[in-house]
């Protein structure tokens, strides 16, 4: 099913149960594999750490979006009513601050919200239609489903095929299979 | 196959992203760019008249004051357009006979007016007053520009709200000393800002507070 | 889900019932959902409904159509009554579009397992309800072609919108509000649109779900950012959702027109907001898990649940009436006095006894557990709740509007053909269609997170 | 001499159009037509009918355009008929409107070109006129037995405003409502445009012709059946034209019929003076005022002066201060008794009654009948207060009651001593006399017997308005020829063979005698807009000088009559004409020999009190039916029913009460607030007429009024068929007051349009009233009862206003209530009429408003329950315009900050930043605010473009309006007071309900100058602010109501 001109990107091994695949991480950063990753049909919890990742980005980059969004929307509204055109409102004073809070506040969930979104896809590289894994028949139909799989990339230093496929055959997976990559 | 996408896709789908932001951005930048050039302003727009009058040759060569055909500039909203008869005062003798004033001979005889082409044109709801503009020191060419070099009329500011409030902010920009107000040529000399801060004190120019509320133009 | 505070109520997390029906696997879920999207063909039931909605959209179009026109004339309103329907609908429809971001962002910090099932389905049907009630500010203005003039733009006149109105924070509020809810629904499917696109047949259906979902792979680095994301956006959404009920409940607190210049606005509106919302997520589920018989992932539980949340916030709401008129003589302002005086004795009092009957008094019966558990009765409650919110925003808008300050110059109301006609567009018209296409289109529940419950051992429990 | 007439004519020659005639805030039709484009609008609307037609039609269409005369006609009254009412009905405009709206919502709103528009100058611009500033023109308005003197505003020749003239004394500078709106009436396309004959148009020329052949056949008679008919005529000129036309042939005769004037008028000083001699009243100089059911401050000759008399009466500056006292008796509150210090409800019949009671106590020798006890008590009083300031009170018969009323009232007065002090009499002011029917009964009865061959009727519409009893149509069949002269093509039109459209008062020469006698030159302002002419050019058209013009008839009578003046012609012309008045024609009070005598009198004859009394009353606002096509007048609140469109039988709530007719407040179908109230059948005289029935407190028991001038077949688009025809059952021998009738309820009800039917304050602070005592006691009893909140209370600082604070003071002691204010405005800024149908859905647009209260404990809601505090209760008029708030609770919700502050404290609303949500109306606590619900402006009507202010922005629909204090007028007078660099004067600006106030209750001024007329009344400790517990601030206060009753009748 391979075709040629083909690269490895790595290599495999489908498991049944949350609870081997975390094993199987475990085991696999001690064996000194540091590119790997673990897919499953729902978030597992410490297969991130197991495998290696460290904490997110995500809350620092939501933070700057929302004082951004909310500084701007202060600021904004002070500038209009009493810099840019200065007007005399019922008799309310130009830097009428307690009528600015709402709209200060809206921006700033509304600066944090987009932030924290789009961080969170550029983090995961988001938009990515294809990838290599999706080569591997039983990943692309399962993996969304009800089956575990634990991938080591060809890029890892420790990385030998033949080595590779015999570590993860050890760590009882179902199957193990080459995960190719079109040039 | 299981693969769905080729892998050019992941770079298409990112681009196509990013793309979309940027046109959103320059789409809206381009609409208020559009909405303050002269496509939407009308400047720089010469309109075919009736007769091909031109301000050039009767003001920048014969030097007419403006006042002799704009008679109410200074006293009432309107400068007012000549009536036909005066025209006739010079043209009775002068070209008497040349064809291109024929409209003018003729609007004379029949007692029918002739019918410019407007090409100052404010919102209707805006009621700009000649006379208290004329008399605190601001010049015709201001915001008419330099007439006397214009062979047909074209409108030279924007006209827009922005552009009024420009100067009744900070009005000291344009006052000239009155005698100047019908000069064409007067150029904002180097201190144009204290002397028009004094002018402005001797004419009592209003406060900024006053000419920028909305009563004072819009009713 | 590790951040997030220890479940408060223990009765949520060790509950009496299972929130999934007996023996499902990660696949059964998976299939039984995902089919109603991808397999399951459309039934003729689902066609007829489609037809209907569809016409009222209609109708609703020509409603607006006819409204710009001729003007909002074509309405009821007048001097005094400057407000009528269109706000009415706007400030019903927005407190609607609450209960979405409720249950997904507020259950989801006090770690209420139960929301899993009906949460997506909340916030499609908060998005649409915000959809609804974003027409009304719109078009009730009497030049839409000039509502621009309410954002902040750098006009060639050098103005802006005047950020003291209320009216101005509405736009702020609902316009954020709308798109933090489209994110956060958005990204709650994102890995549902994955799984969608991996069991998809046809390539179209693999293309349309693979572009959606982005290229998501399940990976545990994806995961890892996602959860924080989720809940980073949980946090936000929470305090948001708070306060866009409290900005719409200024336009009137902030007026001084009787009735609602009033303190107590700003909690009881964010209460009946939660309040109407889970009465139309019932009204919509019932049906919905009875047609796609997915009585198993929203259980006798869910329903349950449910009733409670809206007989708690129905005594929130209670105590805001009665507050309303406690203040009312405590303050002594003639004019309050009065104004409370109209809604018992006035030329509306009707309607204010239809509110009290429709609000408060029926919904007692949910403190009986038969009646929360008969799922017809529950579905007529659900609509009668309804119908009372709807009420207490004529009630607050009409009625105080009608007897002000000056009595030379006080009115009367009454609805036209056109203000029905835009209330049910918006009802039976956009909001229903946007439904009957949701629950086609996307998964009505969240996949994912349903295998996480069968993962967390709920399914297995057998019921006591 | 005719060069003066040119000049007069010239703006009409060539108007200009530099500036558009009424803006519009929508980029349509820029520049307004002139006349001198009357023939462009005629294509227009032949375009128009091209437009419609198709096919066959199509070349018919053009076949008649070639020759058909019709055509002509056609195209005249091809002018859109949706005129000054807004109509339903889509048509083409609404199909663009929707197009417009969806380009505009697809974001190309600010992208159209703006086509070409074109400036129109003068070929020869006329002497003396400066484009874009208006010029005053002094001229009079003939009205009934009266003329009132005006200022008329006109934009480069178009007439757009009327002011009253200082100088003439029945103005004083006030005008009232019906002066105010005959500037629609001018331009008010219904009108007949050209002269017809059976309908068929006919050139001027061809009547001179026509007028000329029956005038040579009558002579050969010597004017045997040759008859005229005339209202009361007030110009000598024409005066004199017919009675020359009558020495012309001498068999002729010249008849009278004036519908809504009282014949016991002249009959009345005939009974005390055995000649007619009229009567001016000197209110001013009265402490104790008697009205026998005389309205004399809002109806009848010589009002308007009246009223300012009688309110420099009720000034009050400090408890020192002293007030006349007003005592009422009449059946139906009018706006004089409303403003009574005591007010008597009293049936009409029995007026007469008190009076011959009340005579007998001022030592009037006259056989009295028996009052009831509380009358006579209130009675014994009111003599005491009479007797008590002899030479210094006043009893006025009204208009209304019989010859014995008016003659006693003559008697009294000479016994008080008040001839020559109070009032004096003058010979009489109209060239004929006015009055009863006997003159149009014999009329009548010689068009039966067929004595009449030609009948020529100069204005009045014998048709709708004779005494059914005539039977006036019938008759009017039986003359050979008839020539009918009037505004419009009415129903007498339709039965004449010939119909000439007669000019309007602004378009034509003529002259007019005031009610103490003093003349005017009424001098055309426009040519006129059609194929009018005059009475003048018609009377002429018989005499041996045809065709000549009304402006020669009247130099020439002046060159005589100037004789005895002061001016000859040649140099007092310029002047009259400038002054609007003829220095030195004012009557001298003449002494004429008091020949009262208690026989003479008719025997009074009392009605039965059990039998219902109706009685005949010309209408508050569109008279006796003239005024009936006039929108502003027909959308003009009546005074004190509130009601607009329609006229309705008024009864009293107890009546009411006892025969069900009280309406009802419904609301369904969208119908806001409407009132809907009972029909009744009204059979009287031997006819019937079904009318609505109206409550009315304070009206006198079983007495129904049924107000005259509705239920018009023939008025144009605005007036025809709206309410109910009361000459139906009105009879030659019972004008004013009949009995004997039956008031049957037919169980249907009917819409009536009613623009306020709560009038109790529910206790609140907004119209403040006391005694005289009591303000002596407590000057400050306004303020204290509505208290400003403190200053500091505030979290914001505080708004500094450095220059000018415009502000405004009405004095409610002083507002009588006329409803002059309310058309002034209208026709200053440009107001639209918006129909009865809008009206009852609570959208009138009136930018100032006239509130009217009882003091009654009634329920909060309409009048629908019976209390006996409503049988006469206290009634208060409050004018509301914009209050102009400070803290303008408007402001702060207006999202695009469309209404705002100026630097000198208005209330801005900018039209073309609104966006119409409505919020600012929601958050104004005093509903001040009107907003354009469907587009409610008239935009084709090319008339009506030529009638706007152009100094003010026509709104268009969905946006907000209110009043702005004038700011036009504001901003004209400071920019002149700039350009000579020095500071507005006190007074300077007069905006425009403060300039038609005929009481002087409306003030305007700058409030930080503090010898101001404004700062000083602000000081007066009566000056309060209505809801001042807001905290709004506003800057309109007002200074509260005082009544001085009298104490004996109070302790009762």
């Amino acid at each position: 099913m391979t075709e040629h001109r083909a690269r490895l990107h790595g290599v495999m091994a489908e498991f049944d149960t949350p609870e081997q695949l975390l094993s199987a991480a475990r085991k696999t950063r001690e064996a000194g594999y540091k590119r790997v990753d673990a897919y499953t049909p729902f978030p597992v919890e410490g297969l991130a750490e197991a495998i290696g990742t460290r904490r997110s980005w995500v809350p620092l980059i939501t933070l700057a979006g929302g004082l951004g969004g909310g500084l701007s929307g202060f600021g904004l509204q002070y500038w209009v009513a009493a810099i840019t055109y200065p007007v005399n409102i019922g008799g309310r004073s130009l830097n009428s601050w307690p009528a600015f809070i709402p709209v200060t506040f809206e921006l700033t969930v509304l600066g944090a919200s987009l932030f924290a979104v789009v961080g969170m896809l550029a983090l995961n590289k988001l938009p990515q239609p294809y990838h290599p894994v999706f080569n591997v028949d039983r990943f692309a139909t399962a993996a969304s489903t009800d089956r575990f799989f634990l991938c080591i990339e060809a890029r890892d230093p420790k990385f030998n095929l033949a080595e590779t496929a015999r570590f993860l055959q050890g760590l009882n997976a179902q199957h193990v299979s080459e995960v190719k990559d079109e040039e | 196959m299981a693969q769905v996408f080729h892998r050019s896709v992941n770079f298409i789908a990112r681009f196509s992203l990013l793309v979309a932001v940027v046109l959103g951005g320059l789409a809206l930048t381009g609409v208020l760019l559009v909405a303050r050039s002269p496509y939407i302003t009308n400047q720089r727009v010469t309109r075919e008249q009736p007769i091909q009058f031109s301000h050039k040759h009767h003001v920048g060569d014969d030097g007419i004051d403006c006042r002799y055909c704009h008679t109410s500039v200074e006293t009432s909203a309107y400068a007012g357009i000549p009536p036909t008869k005066t025209c006739m005062n010079c043209h009775s003798v002068l070209f008497n006979n040349v064809d291109y004033l024929e409209p003018v001979r003729n609007s004379f005889k029949t007692d029918e007016s002739i019918e410019w082409v407007k090409v100052h044109r404010l919102a209707d709801f805006v009621y700009f007053n000649h006379s208290i503009h004329i008399n605190k020191g601001i010049g015709c060419s201001s915001c008419h520009g330099s007439i006397n070099q214009m062979p047909l009329v074209f409108q030279a500011s924007p006209l827009t709200m922005e552009w009024c409030l420009d100067c009744h902010r900070n009005p000291e920009k344009n006052i000239r000393p009155k005698d100047q107000v019908f000069n064409m040529d007067w150029k904002a000399p180097a201190n144009q800002e204290e002397i028009g801060k004094q002018l402005a004190a001797e004419y009592k120019i209003r406060t900024t507070v006053e000419l920028t509320s909305c009563s004072t133009c819009h009713r | 889900m590790s951040t997030a505070e220890p479940p408060v109520n223990t009765t949520h997390v060790t509950p009496s019932e299972p929130l999934i029906g007996p023996g499902h696997t990660y696949a059964s879920v998976t299939d039984k959902i995902a089919a109603v999207v991808l397999t399951r063909p459309l039934g003729i039931g689902w066609l007829a409904g489609f037809t209907v909605t569809f016409a009222f959209t209609m109708l609703l179009l020509v409603a607006i159509t006819w409204l710009f026109t001729k003007g909002v004339g074509i309405w009821g309103i007048n001097i005094p009554i400057g407000w009528g329907f269109a706000i009415v609908n706007f400030v019903w429809w927005i407190g609607i579009g609450h209960a979405g971001t409720l249950i997904s962002a507020i259950l989801f910090l006090l770690n209420q397992k139960w929301r899993t099932s009906i949460n997506r389905f909340a916030e499609a049907m908060t998005l649409f309800a915000v959809a609804c009630a974003g027409i009304f500010p719109l078009i009730h203005t009497g030049r839409p072609w000039m509502a621009y003039y309410m954002f902040p733009y750098p006009s060639t006149m050098g103005i802006w919108p005047q950020f003291r109105s209320p009216l101005i924070w509405d736009v702020f509020a609902v316009s954020t509000y709308g798109t933090v809810s489209l994110l956060f629904w958005f990204i709650g499917l994102l890995p549902d649109l994955a799984t969608l696109r991996d069991r998809a047949k046809n390539r179209i259906q693999q293309i349309i779900y693979g572009m959606l979902s982005m290229g998501w792979r399940n990976s545990a680095r994806h995961w890892h950012n996602y959860q924080s994301a989720y809940l980073l956006l949980a946090g936000l959404a929470t305090p948001l959702v708070l306060s866009v009920h409290t900005v719409v409940s200024f336009d009137f607190s902030i007026a001084i027109v009787p009735g609602w210049h009033t303190t107590i606005f700003p909690p009881y509106f964010v209460a009946g907001a939660i309040y109407s919302g889970f009465a139309m997520v019932l009204t919509l589920t019932i049906p919905l898990r009875k047609a796609y018989g997915l009585e198993d992932f929203i259980t006798m539980r869910h329903l349950d649940t449910m009733a409670k949340v809206m007989l708690a916030t129905g005594l929130i709401v209670a105590y805001g009436y009665f507050i309303e008129f406690f203040m009312a003589y405590y303050s002594g302002n003639k004019f309050d006095v009065f104004l409370a005086e109209q809604r018992l004795h006035g030329p509306y009092r009707h309607f204010y006894f239809a509110l009290i009957l429709c609000n408060i008094l029926t919904p007692q019966l949910l403190w009986s557990s038969k009646v929360r558990r008969n799922v017809p009765l529950l579905f007529l409650l659900s609509l009668v709740i309804n119908t009372g919110m709807w009420l207490e925003r004529f009630v607050i808008i009409i009625i105080s509007l009608t007897r002000d300050f000056v009595p030379s110059a006080w009115g009367r109301y009454s609805a036209t053909f056109w203000d029905y006609a835009t209330l049910a567009g918006t009802i039976l018209g956009l909001f229903s269609m946007l439904v009957f296409l949701f629950v086609r289109g996307l998964p009505a529940i969240a996949i994912a997170e349903m295998r996480e419950l069968v993962h967390e051992g709920h399914a297995r429990k057998e019921p006591s | 001499m005719t060069d003066y007439a040119k000049q007069e004519q010239f703006p009409i020659l060539n108007g200009a159009q530099g500036n558009s005639a009424g803006r519009h805030l929508d980029p349509e039709d820029h520049d307004a037509p002139s006349p001198e484009r009357e023939s462009h609008l005629d294509l227009a609307a032949l375009r128009e009918k091209l437009r419609e037609k198709s096919g066959a039609q199509y070349w018919r269409t053009l076949e008649e355009l070639a020759d058909d005369p019709h055509f002509e006609d056609l195209i005249h009254r091809e002018f859109p008929r949706h005129a000054s009412e807004w109509d339903e009905s889509v048509d083409r405009r609404e199909f663009l409107k929707l197009m417009g709206a969806s380009l505009a919502l697809a974001g190309l709103a600010g992208c159209g070109r703006p086509d070409e528009t074109h400036v129109v100058p003068y070929v020869k611009q006329p002497d003396g006129m400066v484009l874009g500033r208006p010029s005053f023109y002094a001229t009079a308005m003939p009205f009934g037995g009266d003329a009132v003197g005006v200022l008329v505003e006109s934009h480069e020749g178009r007439p757009t405003k009327i002011e009253g003239n200082p100088d003439h004394p029945s103005s004083l500078g006030a005008a009232n409502a019906f002066a105010q709106a005959s500037v629609l009436g001018l331009y008010d396309p219904d009108r007949a445009q050209t002269v017809q004959f059976t309908g068929e148009i006919r050139a001027w020329s061809a009547f001179l012709d026509a007028a000329q052949a029956f005038a040579s056949n009558v002579k050969a008679t010597s004017g045997e059946g040759f008859r005229i008919l005339t209202g009361a005529v007030n110009s000598p000129t024409l005066g004199a034209q017919l009675r020359k036309l009558m020495e012309l042939y001498p068999q002729a005769k010249w008849h009278t019929w004036e519908p809504s004037a009282g014949g016991g008028v002249h009959e009345g000083a005939k009974l005390a003076f055995g000649r007619n001699v009229n009567t001016v009243l000197q209110v001013g100089k009265a402490n104790v005022i008697l009205s026998l059911d005389a309205d004399f401050l809002a109806s009848g000759p010589g009002h308007v002066a009246y009223a300012r008399q009688f309110a420099r009466r009720r000034k009050l500056d400090g408890p020192g201060d002293t007030m006349n006292r007003l005592y009422v008796v009449e059946p139906m509150p009018s706006v004089t008794g409303s403003n009574a210090d005591h007010r008597l409800p009293l049936r009409a019949s029995d007026v007469e009654l008190f009076a011959r009671a009340l005579a007998g106590k001022l030592g009037v020798a006259v056989a009295a009948g028996t009052l009831p006890a509380d009358v006579s008590k209130w009675l014994d009083a009111v003599a005491r207060d009479l007797q008590g300031s002899r030479g210094a009170s006043l009893i006025v018969a009204g208009e209304h009651q019989p010859a014995a009323v008016h003659a006693l009232a003559h008697a009294m007065n000479a016994a008080l001593g008040n001839v020559g002090a109070t009032l004096y009499y003058t010979e009489p002011v109209a060239a004929n006399e006015a009055g009863n029917a006997d003159s149009l009964r014999d009329l009548s009865a010689d068009m039966d017997h067929g004595k009449v061959d030609l009948l020529l009727i100069l204005g009045g519409n014998p048709v709708y308005d004779a005494p059914h009893d005539f039977d006036f149509v019938s008759k009017l069949k039986k003359v050979r020829a008839s020539i009918h002269l009037s505004p419009y093509f009415d129903e007498t039109s339709a039965y004449c063979q010939w119909h000439v459209s007669e000019s309007h008062y602004l378009e034509s020469w003529s002259d007019a005698r005031a009610f103490d006698g003093t003349c005017t030159i009424i001098q055309p302002l426009i040519s006129p807009l059609y194929y009018t002419h005059s009475a003048h050019d018609v009377v002429a058209a018989f005499g041996d000088k045809p065709g000549t013009p009304a402006y020669d008839a009247v130099r020439a009578y002046w060159t005589e009559a100037s004789i005895h003046l002061e001016y000859a012609i040649d140099s007092g012309w310029r002047k009259w004409l400038n002054d609007g008045v003829i220095g030195g024609t004012k009557f001298p009070p003449i002494t004429p020999e008091l020949k009262f005598n208690a026989a003479s009198l008719p025997a009074f004859k009392p009605s039965p009190a059990d039998q219902l009394e109706f009685i005949f009353r010309p209408d508050p606002c569109i008279h006796d039916g003239r005024y009936a096509n006039n929108g502003w007048l027909q959308e003009l609140p009546k005074p004190l029913t509130k009601l607009t469109w329609d006229n309705a039988a008024i009864v009293s709530p107890k009546l009411a009460e006892k025969m069900d007719l009280v309406h009802k407040v419904v609301s369904r179908g969208g119908e806001h607030g409407q009132v809907r109230s009972p029909l009744v059948d009204v059979e009287l005289n031997g006819s019937k007429v079904t009318a609505a029935a109206w409550t009315l407190p304070g009206q006198a028991e079983n007495t129904v009024v049924l107000p005259l001038g509705y239920g018009r077949s023939r008025a144009g688009y605005t007036g025809t068929n709206k309410g109910f025809n009361a000459y139906v059952v009105r009879t030659s021998n019972t004008l004013n007051c009949a009995t004997g009738g039956k008031l049957t309820p037919t169980g249907d009800s009917y819409p009536l349009a009613c623009t306020q039917y709560h009038f109790n304050m529910e206790g609140r602070q907004i119209l403040a009233a006391a005694t005289l005592a009591e303000y002596k006691r407590n000057p400050a009893f306004a303020r204290e009862a509505g208290k400003l909140p403190d200053k500091d209370d505030s979290l914001y600082q505080e708004f500094k206003y450095p220059g000018h604070a415009w502000a405004m003071e009405i004095d409610l002691n002083k507002c009588i209530g006329c409803n002059a204010c309310v058309v002034a405005c209208q026709a200053e800024n440009n107001i639209p009429v918006v129909g009865k149908d809008q009206v009852m859905r609570a959208r009138e647009m009136h930018w100032i408003r006239i509130d009217r209260y009882y003091k009654a404990e009634s329920p909060a809601d309409d009048p629908s329950t019976y209390s006996p505090s409503l049988d006469n209760p206290e009634t208060f008029f409050q004018p509301v315009p914009c209050q102009q708030c400070e803290n303008a609770p408007c402001e702060q919700v207006c999202p695009v900050g469309a209404t705002l502050h100026s630097a000198e404290g208005l209330n801005d609303m900018v039209y073309n930043r609104c966006i119409g949500t409505r919020y600012c109306s929601n958050n104004c606590p005093y509903k001040v605010r009107r907003f354009n619900f469907l587009r409610f402006q008239d935009w084709e009507t090319p008339q009506f473009k030529l009638m706007r202010n152009p100094e003010v922005t026509v709104r268009s629909r969905g946006v907000m309006e209110k009043c702005t204090y004038c700011v036009q007028r504001i901003n004209n007078v400071r920019i002149d007071a700039e350009k000579q660099n020095r500071p507005i004067r006190d007074g300077e600006i007069v905006t425009a309900c403060e300039a038609s106030c005929p009481s002087e209750a409306i003030v305007f001024g700058n409030a930080n100058d503090p010898n101001s007329r404004i700062a000083k009344l602000k000081a007066q400790q009566r000056s309060y602010t209505i809801l001042g517990e807001l905290n709004s601030r506003p800057r309109t206060t007002y200074l509260a109501a005082v009544r001085n009753p009298n104490p004996e009748l109070e302790k009762a």
